[in-house]
């Protein structure tokens, strides 16, 4: 039985929430549970935002934000050169054996001391040019949150595609959650980017598709290791 | 009229303790204005609410005496409590009061005066606060002080409300505690009734308070730094940790505990025991004291010997103080004014696992009942 | 509170580590001081300071509004004093807390500590050894909780007023005698033959921020745009 | 003299982060600057989380320039988008609970007078629509009654903008926002008419259109709390992001509004009239 503590993190305006929903419906309807958190702080302007989403095949108890997570999503690269989390470095936290996904696309520059706590956790840590991915794909970079949860469906093998599928139809075509007022002209906007709602959810699909390709190319689809999927 | 520049300056202790006193036959609310009068306040705010309205209105003739510096009726509860602390960071002492309905209705005020760290005095005249509305004594106002991070007295008398609220200016402004002290007294039995107070000549007063000495900047622009911000919001955002309100708040708990020193050495012990040896031991606060010593009295004509612990200080709580004192005891009872038994609470929480007592749940009135020595007597010796 | 001694070492001491002052540990009186939680005499307690900052690495000094402020009589021998206590600490930093608000968007850690994210500058700086002077307690005490949650680093007040539970060593009443004091138990130290950990070190260490500073003044005028 | 607390201890300097080496060597304390210095001198006003493009944020950084004395300034402000960039500026700020704006100043203002009698200390309340005209009204308004010498700033954005857009007593009757989900039902309460009634001895009303006015008003208002009586700042802050103007039409929106009901308003008592008559002839004088 698998399960998933994914902190997400990013800015302002990046959809961080909102691709949480998806990923956490998208889970919901491949028959699994899932539970998610966002929070943000009160700057209006490059606010940190993190959103915290558990996922699983059985019964969820657990509420609040993820101290202690087993997959952290970065959606932008000031999370780890800014420190822009509410917590530093960007890892804190981390369990051993855990997936690492950063929306950049060469490595970071991380320090000695970084690098070397990140091997002593085992952390796999994978860069992904998912901005590059949504502009080549969907035609725009504000489907990047689409290729970063693209991603992460692919890495875990949860949710599967056609369920992600049905998140992403469900939330731009109707029943879906709107993240904030922030993100409700963000969806007036990509519709005039878009010309059409159907052509948007096609778009995004093409973003997580491609991502979710990417991902598989590099190698990155791989069960973890035992003692991790029984502990968490 | 400038009384107070012909008043002399002696230390808390020396006012406290060491000057010659004169005896008294004064009501609570007298009692209350003739300590603030050789409190060197510089500024009073009050807004009138029974049995409150006697003591704030003949602090206003203090103020017209010249016995303090500033002074006005304010528009409401929430109006003077937020009057006070506006004043209290500027580094002037002051102090307001209130009773039932209206501390209720500061409550959001006077919760928020720790976290500021605003030394200031705060009298309470208990009063009954539930609907239907009545004007008479009932505690249970307190059982909302106790969690709003507020170091809380609770006097018997006269005598009390006169001492704990000098000692109460002293406590408050101690850099290490820099917080609110609330002085509570049950009103009527105490405010609007007369007893012997024992006083230090008017002449004196305590120092004025020593705002550059405290635990935070003052709003002055004469101290630094410039930017003080001391009242930000703090909230987990991206530059400002999570872990900055979790410590703020630990903060205030912990000069909760610095202040057992002074609120022991200023009120003499967080606790007084009668009868420290009896096996039946009655815990009390407020005029639920006196009315327990009586019974002690009764009980003793009657050839029973029982204890009783007067609980003065309700925040900081005697932990250690009650543990010891009541470590033989095999049965407590614990008189009060208020429905819920907010003192039982306290008490069955901090002798868990430390004492073999049988506690009953009671004696109380409430609703502006008095509580005759009779009930206190029947509780002592219950009908098996 | 507890019945056995509660000890304030360094963290990194987890999420949320209790407030020593609840734990039973209470506040020197004048003349004394506070080791790890427990009471000892000044003399004691100056050693164990002394011997922490020159042994320890990246020992650095923090000083508070009431020292980088000349705003009364007094405050300019405390400074000197501090600055004194600097120069006998080989590589010793000297950073900043000039103001207790929350600094938007982030601060440099190598310009600044702030109570609101202090544990940011400990980490960065890799400080294992520190000096609060001058801090308002209120602020000092937060930032302590939260450095010893979060940091391995040894934390030393010189507190003006009554001291402070949660810092692993701590002086009250401390004014520029006690400053001086310090001073004194580190070249004491010295002369015993204790060889700082920095000894090929000379002087006070400028951070990265403050160098670019010291290189001239960069102040610019701000656009006049919205 | 409060430019003491500006006085780095000797030897320190070198040490202190950059904005507090320009704020002690080209700051605004203790010298009188006009608009035109803007760009000259390091402001008291640092980087702050408003949105981009906001009229209030824009109109915060002119109003701290107003300041006749910065260095003796106390701003109170409360809940609301306001003080995200007022608590970043080197002017101490304090922040209480919800509608305690009026009466925390009125503390201060009181307290202030007796440690410091020789010398003046202003207090400004700066906080949004919401904070003054629903939740603080009747602090501001007894305030006013009493008069208490202190200068109250309005920043109107129409809407509660910093909980997400909902109605406020200063939201436009017939406005469709959060919690007016018909429109709102009633009128823009008349808060300069109230002053008016209460005897304020200063009320101004304004956009942000004129920076120059805006600096004056803010002055006059400050200069009049000090010397006579209340005084009040009513100032139309447009928030962009509920009522969806994009950041570069701002001030279009506000030249707009202005000329259909936000004109510029100065009601002045003539004892506040008389001083800042006296008040100009001295400047000009020097």
């Amino acid at each position: 039985m698998s399960r998933y503590n994914i902190r997400m993190a990013g800015v302002g305006g990046q959809g961080v929430v909102t691709a949480s929903h998806v990923l956490s419906n998208g889970v919901i309807l491949s028959g699994g549970e899932s539970t998610i958190v966002p929070f943000f702080g009160s700057e209006k302007r490059m606010a940190p935002v993190e959103s915290y989403v558990r996922i699983a095949k059985g019964k969820l108890f657990e509420i609040g934000e993820i101290i202690y997570p087993n997959v952290i999503v970065i959606f932008h690269s000031q999370v780890i050169t800014h420190g822009k989390s509410y917590t530093m470095p960007f890892y804190s936290g981390i369990k051993d054996d855990s997936v690492i996904l950063i929306n950049m696309p060469e490595p970071a520059k991380l320090s000695a001391d970084e690098e070397r706590e990140l091997q002593q956790k085992r952390a796999r840590v994978y860069y992904l040019p998912a901005t590059q991915i949504a502009l080549q794909h969907a035609g725009t970079e504000v489907a990047t949150n689409m290729a970063m949860i693209g991603a992460v469906s692919a890495i875990l093998g949860l949710p599967d595609i056609v369920s992600l599928e049905k998140a992403v139809t469900e939330r731009f075509l109707g029943k879906g959650i709107v993240a904030s007022g922030g993100t409700a002209s963000l969806d007036k906007a990509m519709e005039k980017n878009f010309g059409q709602k159907v052509d948007l959810v096609r778009k995004n699909m093409d973003a997580i598709k491609a991502a979710a390709q990417f991902a598989i190319e590099q190698g990155w689809v791989q069960t973890l290791p035992k003692e991790v999927v029984s502990n968490v | 009229m400038d009384n107070t520049a012909k008043q002399r300056v002696v230390t808390p202790d020396y006012l406290l303790f060491e000057a010659p006193r004169t005896k008294a036959f004064i009501t609570g609310s007298e009692a209350a204005s003739e300590a603030v009068r050789r409190a060197n306040v510089d500024i009073a705010i009050a807004y009138p609410i029974t049995p409150q309205s006697e003591t704030m209105q003949r602090v206003g003739d203090l103020y017209a005496e010249g016995y303090i510096k500033d002074y006005y009726r304010a528009e409401d509860e929430v109006g003077a409590f937020s009057a006070i602390s506006g004043a209290s960071r500027t580094g002037v002492r002051c102090m307001t009061a209130s009773s039932g309905p209206g501390l209720m209705r500061g409550l959001e005020t006077i919760a928020s005066w720790p976290g500021h760290r605003l030394p200031l005095v705060f009298l309470i005249m208990c009063r009954v606060i539930n609907a239907p509305l009545s004007i008479q004594p009932d505690n249970l106002e307190l059982d909302y002080m106790l969690t709003s991070g507020n170091i809380l007295l609770h006097g018997e008398n006269q005598q009390d409300f006169f001492d704990y609220t000098l000692a109460g200016f002293a406590i408050s402004e101690k850099c290490e505690v820099t917080l609110p002290v609330a002085v509570a007294v049950d009103g009527f039995f105490v405010t609007h009734a007369r007893g012997w107070v024992e006083m230090p000549s008017a002449e004196l007063k305590l120092p004025p308070r020593d705002c550059y000495s405290e635990a935070v900047p003052m709003i002055d622009n004469e101290n630094p730094p410039v930017r003080i911000a001391r009242d930000a919001p703090i909230q987990k955002s991206n530059f400002i940790s999570y872990q900055m309100h979790a410590a703020w708040q630990q903060e205030i708990h912990a000069a909760h505990e610095r202040s057992r020193k002074w609120v022991t050495r200023y009120i003499g012990g967080l606790i007084e025991v009668v009868n420290p040896d009896a096996e039946t031991m009655i815990v009390a606060s407020g005029s639920a004291v006196s009315q327990s010593r009586e019974a002690l009295r009764q009980a003793e004509e009657m050839g029973q010997r029982v204890g009783l612990i007067k609980v003065k200080s309700l925040r900081p709580f005697p932990t250690t103080e009650l543990r010891a004192a009541c470590r033989h005891a095999k049965r407590i009872i614990i008189p009060e004014f208020n429905c819920i038994g907010w003192l039982n609470r306290e008490v069955r929480a901090t002798l868990y696992g430390h004492s073999q007592a049988v506690i009953a749940d009671g004696p109380r009135v409430y609703g502006g009942i008095t509580m005759p020595t009779e009930l206190i007597l029947e509780w002592l010796n219950p009908r098996e | 509170m507890s019945s056995k001694q509660y000890h304030v070492v360094p963290g990194p001491e987890g999420l949320l580590p209790p407030a020593a002052a609840c734990c039973g540990v209470v506040l020197p009186e004048k003349g004394e001081g506070l080791v790890e939680g427990v009471i000892r005499t000044e003399g004691d307690t100056l050693e164990v300071m002394a011997r922490q900052l020159l042994t320890r690495q990246n020992p650095t000094i923090f000083p508070g509004p009431l020292v980088l402020w000349a705003w009364r009589e007094g405050v300019q021998e405390k400074a000197t004093s501090v600055l004194e206590l600097a120069r006998e600490i080989p590589g010793v930093r000297i950073i900043p807390m000039p103001d207790y608000r929350p600094i938007y968007p982030k601060i440099d850690p190598e310009a600044v500590i702030n109570p609101c994210h202090p544990n940011l500058t400990i980490s960065h700086n890799k400080i294992e050894v520190c000096v609060f002077v001058g801090v308002h307690c209120h602020f000092a005490n937060i930032t302590l909780k939260m450095i010893r949650a979060g940091t391995n680093c040894y934390t030393i007040t010189l507190c003006h007023d009554a001291g402070h539970e949660d810092s692993m060593a701590s002086l009250p009443f401390a004014d520029a005698n006690q400053v001086r004091a310090l001073t004194e138990a580190v070249r004491r130290l010295k002369r015993e033959g204790l060889r700082p950990r920095y000894a090929d070190t000379l002087g006070i260490q400028l951070t990265g921020a403050q160098e670019t500073l010291s290189q001239g003044l960069s102040w610019q005028p701000a656009p006049v745009t919205r | 003299m409060a430019l003491k607390t500006l006085q780095v201890s000797q030897g320190f300097m070198r040490f202190m982060p950059k904005e507090y080496q320009d704020l002690v060597e080209k700051g605004p304390f203790g010298r009188q600057l006009k608009l035109s210095d803007l760009g000259t001198y390091k402001e008291v006003l640092e980087e702050h989380p408003m949105c981009e493009g906001c009229a209030m944020a824009f109109f915060i950084r002119l109003a701290l320039t107003g300041l006749p004395s910065p260095e003796h300034t106390i701003i109170v402000g409360t809940a609301g988008c306001g003080r995200l960039a007022l608590s970043q500026a080197a002017i101490p700020f304090v922040y209480g609970n919800y509608c305690d704006t009026n009466g925390v100043a009125t503390g201060i203002k009181r307290g202030l007078a007796i440690r410091f009698p020789e010398q003046h200390k202003d207090v400004v309340v700066i906080a949004g629509d919401g904070g003054l005209s629903d939740i603080g009204f009747s602090q501001v308004m007894h305030g006013w009654f009493r008069k208490e010498k202190f200068t109250t700033v309005m920043l109107d954005n129409e809407v509660y903008g910093n909980t997400g857009g909902q109605e406020s007593g200063m939201t436009k009757r017939g406005e469709v926002v959060k919690m007016a989900p018909v429109g709102k039902k009633f009128d823009k309460i008349d808060m300069v008419g109230l002053a008016q009634n209460a005897g304020v001895a200063y009320i101004a009303r304004l956009t942000p259109t004129n920076p120059s006015r805006i600096v004056s008003t803010i002055r006059k208002a400050v200069l009049v709390a000090r010397e006579i009586g209340p005084s009040y700042v009513q100032a139309y802050t447009s928030c962009n992001i509920e009522y969806s103007i994009p950041p570069e039409k701002v001030l279009d929106d506000a030249r707009q509004v202005e000329k259909e009901r936000y004109g510029f308003l100065e009601i002045v008592s003539d004892e506040a009239k008389a001083f800042l008559a006296e008040q100009d002839s001295k400047q000009r004088s020097q």
